[in-house]
């Protein structure tokens, strides 16, 4: 093979994983542009850098977000990916798909762009990775045709995502799928015309094990939860045990709270419901034996991220419970509120977390109408800089 | 002109009979072998899901062989994960195997379910991001051919997620993954006087630095850099395109360990600095790639049953962690941003090593 | 003139001869009752300690009856604690009951050992110092007269200490108690324009300030308080006397719990924000006595042996701690200073109450 | 008692914990200042607020602390303590007394000062409670001629404290007298001639269970601490049992690392000393079965403060262990370099531990030529903000 002209890329066709060269290599042989972008990627193998320059303004009409501008920097040595931009399709939710509308997609794609995609993309979308800025408007209008929509970019809120829950999860205590795409839906606008300090991302899990990542990857998470007593069923647990399952070891040891006691003698498990923090082990060790209990909702967290500015950020609780049903009218006045706010007081590029952070949470539970409760905080503050309202001040005296 | 703001399709018309009949009334699952759940509703009905590894990077090509497949074994019903696998789904136990062979014949790699290494969350790399310190597929492609039997296989004590961004920006949300593989830049941005009065506002500039090491040179509309003060972190060049960053000897990747999303059990967890830099090694990575598998055997061999990556180390200890691996720890491992304090330890209880 | 740079006595010379003979060869002790530790040495040598409560503010009279007890008892050798209690060191057993006896008559409260709750760590209040939010000896003795019992009895699941501070410049070293009382105001500073500009630099105190809330008034040589930013912490008035702070009606007392300074089973833990204010009620602070009685009774009765009280709560949670105490959670308790992203809950994992 | 001038004070005198306003009253018997304090204090039990001016700086000769300047800011109504300055004697180590050297205290401050003292102040000195400017040099020199000294104040080195330690304890792992001994003595110059940019404080605990409450409390901690397996007396581990103790729940459930072993049946306890991390707790319990380890030394650690400026902290490992033996040369070696350190690089008023935040953990250890290891941290860091060191980079390709 000493006349590949990619002989470092080739390294990677090697190996059982599938490999993206060969997916590359095939486009390539329809596509000049995926051809240029596989010797581009050669080069910066052999460069140990990329060669694609700062993204310009590009888009399609009425939209602000949902398409990447990319330029490459040797568009002498690969003229093809002079431009080379990503759409951002938003995928149906829980990412279901009938064969008829991928192919579809695939269609639309080979007739407007490079012929390679990204299924998916990290924030959930079908990202068409490359096309000309002359192609994007009639790419958008077959996609548009197809019953297809793009995503967010930009300062915009991003393409929500959801856990399969319950579509295939007997967990789910919300209707993940349900919330983010009514929540899709209605905010169409947010989506498509930046109009935010900085990007904004929502995300459903319909239960503690967050399938989605929404605790560590949202501004918005939302997490499905109970009240009340965990559904035991004795004569699974049973089985379970006799099935040869350490109920005592794999279980009950393992429960952060120790709440649960099992009796190996006549094969009983007690679960204190009032001291579980509803981690989901139990239940995921024993699906058939333990059910999530029957008040069902959700607890929102706010303000997840990456490191870029101030470190990254887990969610952090700020309404321990609320109920889900549809129109979820709740869920979509806090969602407004929080923005408002957040449009109100935040800078460029702040992120929902750090203005959090920088104004106190305090003011932010003020604005909300939110009360604060002790499920909002791992522990009360250490340190003894606390403010007080003007309110509680007994005023007279104030010299 | 077209529909605009017409959203997604409504997913609702993708999912396949009998998920529709069972909707919300799951009532629980198995993982029959890796790579195979079947969910049993309580009516009794009994869907079967077998998951494909996917490169992510995909061709439209490729798509149409998924959906010959989809369409063979599942009336055209099938679905990605949120880690960017296939799943094909069954009502029909009976085409279970032949799908399992023919992916294997087409040398799709089943599995990621259970105690197993799922797909990696990963993100463009040199493929179509302007600021990468590494490449991404390629890593990902390395370090998969290597763990391959960890995710056909659901031979760990629990769950490992592994994740890569290819710069801090953390697209891949590597923040929080049980192995996180993350491109890093080792030397501050070059300010390009030339370019950078016309392409930048020096304010935004100024401020985009979270260590506060960009000084405004308003005389020469330009901004000057304080080396000492910067830690590379990129920024600055997303928002300013004449800082460059990027720098073929010194870029390279950074591993971290220990972080988990789920609620299980612990509470979500960051990831934590293991290896502050690998040499970007194309096209194999091999430094890396046996970094990461050094971390997974060590894991692997002493973890109890159901004890995530971090949640062993907690158990055993940062100090027996770098003993155990052999990983060297060095003052980069100690913290020195803005939450360093809540990191260096306030007690005398450690282990010697 | 006098020698300077003596440094204080040795303290070799003020050890009992049983403690020279054993010094650094003692083998174990126990706890005789509550007040009295035996320890034995290598050799079988015994030694008795009586440890009896102090108000720690002692005339000279006082301690001169200290004296004559310890003369009587212990070839006058005695000691202090690190919590301000006396004890007295006896290599005779027989004098160990007529001293407590007389120690008794004389209202010396004879404990503070084991589990019980020892004697307050204090400082100045208003006896003697210029930034107090609230007094010392008295809020002391109040507290103590209330918990009296604890002293003198081992009833306790574990130690108690609890300690005051009287502003948040902590002399007290509250940080780290199971219960702390801590002075505190809540409203701003008043720059005195007039004596300001002659007795305070202006850059040293505007730096004071940890949340900026403070801007020089270069022109008329003073200093603007932003009233919105300033959370009262007095670190100005340190600084600058013409900065004075203190506020009758608005001064009082917060409550902090769960700390703790040894390694023993946790690690040290600072004390976290209980109640954030109750009001200075002179002579005997009924509101700030009754709070902490409630947290040691509550406490008393739930945990388990061994467990410190930050260490139950850590147990049983912090919802769970406000709910069986009835203290009412406020926006206050939620931190807002530098490390407050550390201390917001993070996961789904929490307690109804 | 309508006719008492301090009504609410004396309510302070009733209930069965010692009163501090009987001494007050027993010292004011004898000394007009003493009144004048009593008074100044019901009047503040009154207002509700302190009656002292902020201190003027007042001392003897030679020195530049030791003495806390104070006055009366109702000078018309309590001309006794107009001036009421505090001196703070340096206590002999460890609180240990011989009666003679009490009394000898006592005289000396019923001649110069108001008769009222604290026993201790809370870092530790013997407080003399009030005296005027003038008699503070002939008190100095009576204290000097008794063999007394003055303590710390100011930005100076503070008195070092230290546990009772081998002088009563069974679990010193260094001599934690001696070497507070030793550090005052060595360092005397520091105490009293405030040269630093803050206040440095010392303290010593024998062992981990820190009866000192260096960790909280110093900016240089010393806590005694083994190397090596606990020693186990296998016959007093029985005799426990067998008196009652629950040593499975009330040792082996508790041991924070769960490195013990306990077999009830034949009453024996296995220590994996390799995961023990030395919390004390199991030796606290037992401690005529279980003794520390044979090799000892000391964990040293920095930084611990109250919260002016920017919150509290508590100290942090830099030497995991560090063996202690007269002269302590490696110690004192240590001490000499951080203070200089902090000397050079440190504002004025930030304690040690804050310039360590300010610069960064890792040019404090660089400073020092201390190793990073792994003690040093409760987890490496969480943020991908690493800096490297120049020689680190491969320089040629430094553009
Ligand atoms: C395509 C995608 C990576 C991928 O291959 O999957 C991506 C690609 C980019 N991200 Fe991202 N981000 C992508 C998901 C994420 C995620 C993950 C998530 O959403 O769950 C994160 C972390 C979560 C978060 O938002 O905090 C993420 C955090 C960032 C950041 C840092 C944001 C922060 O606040 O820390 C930036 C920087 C910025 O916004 O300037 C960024 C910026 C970028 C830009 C636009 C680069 C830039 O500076 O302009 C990248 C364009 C690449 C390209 O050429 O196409 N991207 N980015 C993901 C979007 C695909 C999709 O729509 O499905
Ligand atoms: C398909 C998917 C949801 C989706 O909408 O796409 C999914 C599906 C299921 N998850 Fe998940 N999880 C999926 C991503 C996740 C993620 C997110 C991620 O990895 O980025 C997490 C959080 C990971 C983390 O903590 O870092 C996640 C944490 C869990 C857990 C908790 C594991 C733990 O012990 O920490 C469970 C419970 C279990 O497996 O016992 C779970 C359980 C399950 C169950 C068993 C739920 C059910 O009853 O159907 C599903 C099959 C699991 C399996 O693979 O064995 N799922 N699950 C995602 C598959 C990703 C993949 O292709 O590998
Ligand atoms: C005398 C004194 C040292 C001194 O140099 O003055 C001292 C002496 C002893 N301590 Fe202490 N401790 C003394 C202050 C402390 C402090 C500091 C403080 O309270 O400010 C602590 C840390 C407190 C904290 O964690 O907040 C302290 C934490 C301990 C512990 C660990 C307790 C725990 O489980 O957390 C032990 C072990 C035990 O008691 O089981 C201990 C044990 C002991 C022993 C049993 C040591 C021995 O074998 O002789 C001594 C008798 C204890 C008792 O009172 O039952 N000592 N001890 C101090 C007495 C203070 C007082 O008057 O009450
Ligand atoms: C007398 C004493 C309280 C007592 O009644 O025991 C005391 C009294 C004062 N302390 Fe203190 N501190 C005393 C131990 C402490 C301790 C405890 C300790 O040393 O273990 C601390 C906390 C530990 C620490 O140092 O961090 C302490 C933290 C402070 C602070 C805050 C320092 C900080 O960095 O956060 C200040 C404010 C300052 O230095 O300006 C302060 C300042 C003061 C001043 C000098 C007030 C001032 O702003 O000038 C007080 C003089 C009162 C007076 O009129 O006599 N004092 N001070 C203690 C010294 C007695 C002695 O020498 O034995
Ligand atoms: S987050 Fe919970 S409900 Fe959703 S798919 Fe995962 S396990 Fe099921
Ligand atoms: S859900 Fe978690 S906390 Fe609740 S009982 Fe099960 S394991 Fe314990
Ligand atoms: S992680 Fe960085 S380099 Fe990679 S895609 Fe995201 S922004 Fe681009
Ligand atoms: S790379 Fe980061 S730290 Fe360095 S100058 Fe740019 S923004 Fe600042
Ligand atoms: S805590 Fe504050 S008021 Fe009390 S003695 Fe110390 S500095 Fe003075
Ligand atoms: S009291 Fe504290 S917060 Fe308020 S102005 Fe003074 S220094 Fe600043
Ligand atoms: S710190 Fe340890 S050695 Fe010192 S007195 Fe306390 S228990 Fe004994
Ligand atoms: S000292 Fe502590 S960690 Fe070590 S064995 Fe004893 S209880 Fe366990």
């Amino acid at each position: 093979m000493t006349d590949s002209k990619t002989p470092l890329l080739d390294e990677l066709e090697k190996g059982p994983w599938p490999s993206f060269v060969k997916d590359m290599k095939q486009a390539a042989e329809k596509k000049p542009a995926a051809a240029d972008l596989l010797n581009q990627l050669e080069l910066s193998y052999k460069d140990r850098i990329g060669h694609w320059k700062h993204g310009g303004i590009v888009g399609v009409k009425g939209y602000g977000s949902g398409v990447i501008g990319r330029y490459s920097d040797r568009p002498d040595l690969f003229p093809n990916v002079r431009a080379f931009h990503t759409m951002r399709v938003n995928h149906p939710t829980g990412w279901f798909y009938k064969t008829d509308a991928l192919r579809k997609l695939c269609d639309i794609w080979d007739k407007h762009g490079s012929g390679l995609t990204n299924l998916h993309g990290s924030t959930g979308d079908a990202i068409l990775l490359g096309t000309t800025t002359d192609h994007l408007q009639p790419c958008f209008d077959d996609l548009s045709e197809a019953g297809f929509d793009l995503g967010g970019s930009g300062s915009a809120l991003r393409t929500p995502s959801a856990c399969v829950g319950p579509a295939r999860c007997e967990w789910a205590c919300i209707d993940s799928l349900d919330i983010c795409y009514q929540a899709t839906m209605t905010l169409q606008d947010q989506i498509h015309r930046p109009m935010f300090p900085y990007k904004f991302k929502i995300k459903v899990s319909a239960c503690a094990n967050d399938c989605v990542a929404a605790i560590a990857r949202s501004d918005l998470a939302i997490m499905g939860t109970w009240k009340g007593r965990i559904q035991v069923d004795p004569a699974e647990v049973r089985a379970y045990a006799d099935a040869g399952l350490d109920i005592r070891g794999e279980v009950r040891d393992l429960c952060p709270t120790k709440c649960m006691e099992w009796s190996e003698a006549d094969r009983t498990l007690v679960i204190h419901d009032g001291d579980c923090n509803r981690c989901m082990h139990c239940l995921n060790v024993m699906p058939k034996a333990l059910r999530p209990g029957k008040e069902r909702g959700a607890s929102i967290l706010v303000g997840g991220k990456a490191p870029i500015v101030q470190g990254s950020l887990l969610s952090w609780v700020i309404v321990p419970f609320m109920k889900l049903e549809p129109p979820y009218t709740e869920l979509f006045d806090l969602i407004a509120r929080i923005q408002d706010w957040w449009d109100e007081n935040g800078r460029s590029r702040e992120r929902l977390g750090e203005l959090i952070n920088r104004l106190g949470m305090r003011h932010f539970l003020k604005a909300m109408g939110l009360p604060a409760v002790p499920q909002m905080v791992k522990h009360p503050r250490t340190n003894p800089y606390v403010f007080f309202w003007p309110e509680e001040i007994d005023k007279k005296e104030v010299k | 002109m077209a529909k605009t703001d017409i959203g997604p399709p409504d997913y609702k018309q993708f999912l396949p009979p009998i998920i529709r009949d069972n909707y919300g009334k799951w009532r629980y699952h198995e993982i029959v072998r890796a790579g195979v759940l079947k969910h049993v509703g309580e009516n009794g009905d009994v869907l079967y899901t077998v998951r494909a590894g996917s490169p992510r990077l995909l061709s439209t090509d490729h798509i149409r062989e998924i959906c010959d497949l989809a369409e063979t074994y599942c009336d055209g019903y099938l679905r990605f994960t949120s880690r960017h696998n296939i799943e094909f789904l069954l009502a029909d136990e009976r085409r279970v195997a032949p799908l399992i062979e023919e992916l294997q014949a087409k040398n799709y790699p089943v599995g990621g379910t259970g105690h197993s290494i799922s797909n990696m969350v990963h993100t463009q790399g040199w493929v179509h991001c302007h600021t990468p310190a590494t490449d991404a597929s390629g890593p990902v492609k390395a370090i998969m051919d290597e763990l391959y039997d960890h995710f056909t296989h659901m031979d760990l004590p629990a769950h490992v997620r592994i994740a890569l961004a290819c710069c801090l920006n953390m697209c891949g949300a590597v923040h929080c993954s049980d192995i996180a593989i993350l491109g890093i830049h080792r030397t501050p941005p070059r300010p390009d006087n030339s370019r950078l009065p016309n392409l930048c506002e020096l304010p935004t500039t100024v401020a985009s630095c979270p260590t506060g090491a960009i000084r405004a040179d308003m005389k020469n509309k330009t901004v000057q850099v304080n080396d000492d003060k910067c830690m590379y972190c990129g920024n600055c060049y997303t928002v300013c395109p004449a800082m460059p960053i990027a720098d073929p000897d010194n870029d390279g990747i950074s591993i971290w360990v220990g972080g988990k999303v789920s609620n299980a059990r612990s509470a979500p967890m960051f990831s934590k600095l293991a290896i502050p830099f690998l040499p970007n090694n194309p096209p194999r990575w091999p430094e890396v790639v046996a970094a990461v598998k050094n971390i997974v055997e060590v894991y692997a061999a002493r973890a109890r049953k159901h004890e995530r990556l971090g949640e062993w180390i907690e158990r055993v200890g940062w100090e027996r962690f770098f003993t155990l691996t052999g990983i060297a720890f060095t003052d980069k491992h100690i913290d020195d941003f803005t939450l360093a304090t809540e990191t260096f330890r306030t007690t005398t209880q450690f282990k010697w090593g």
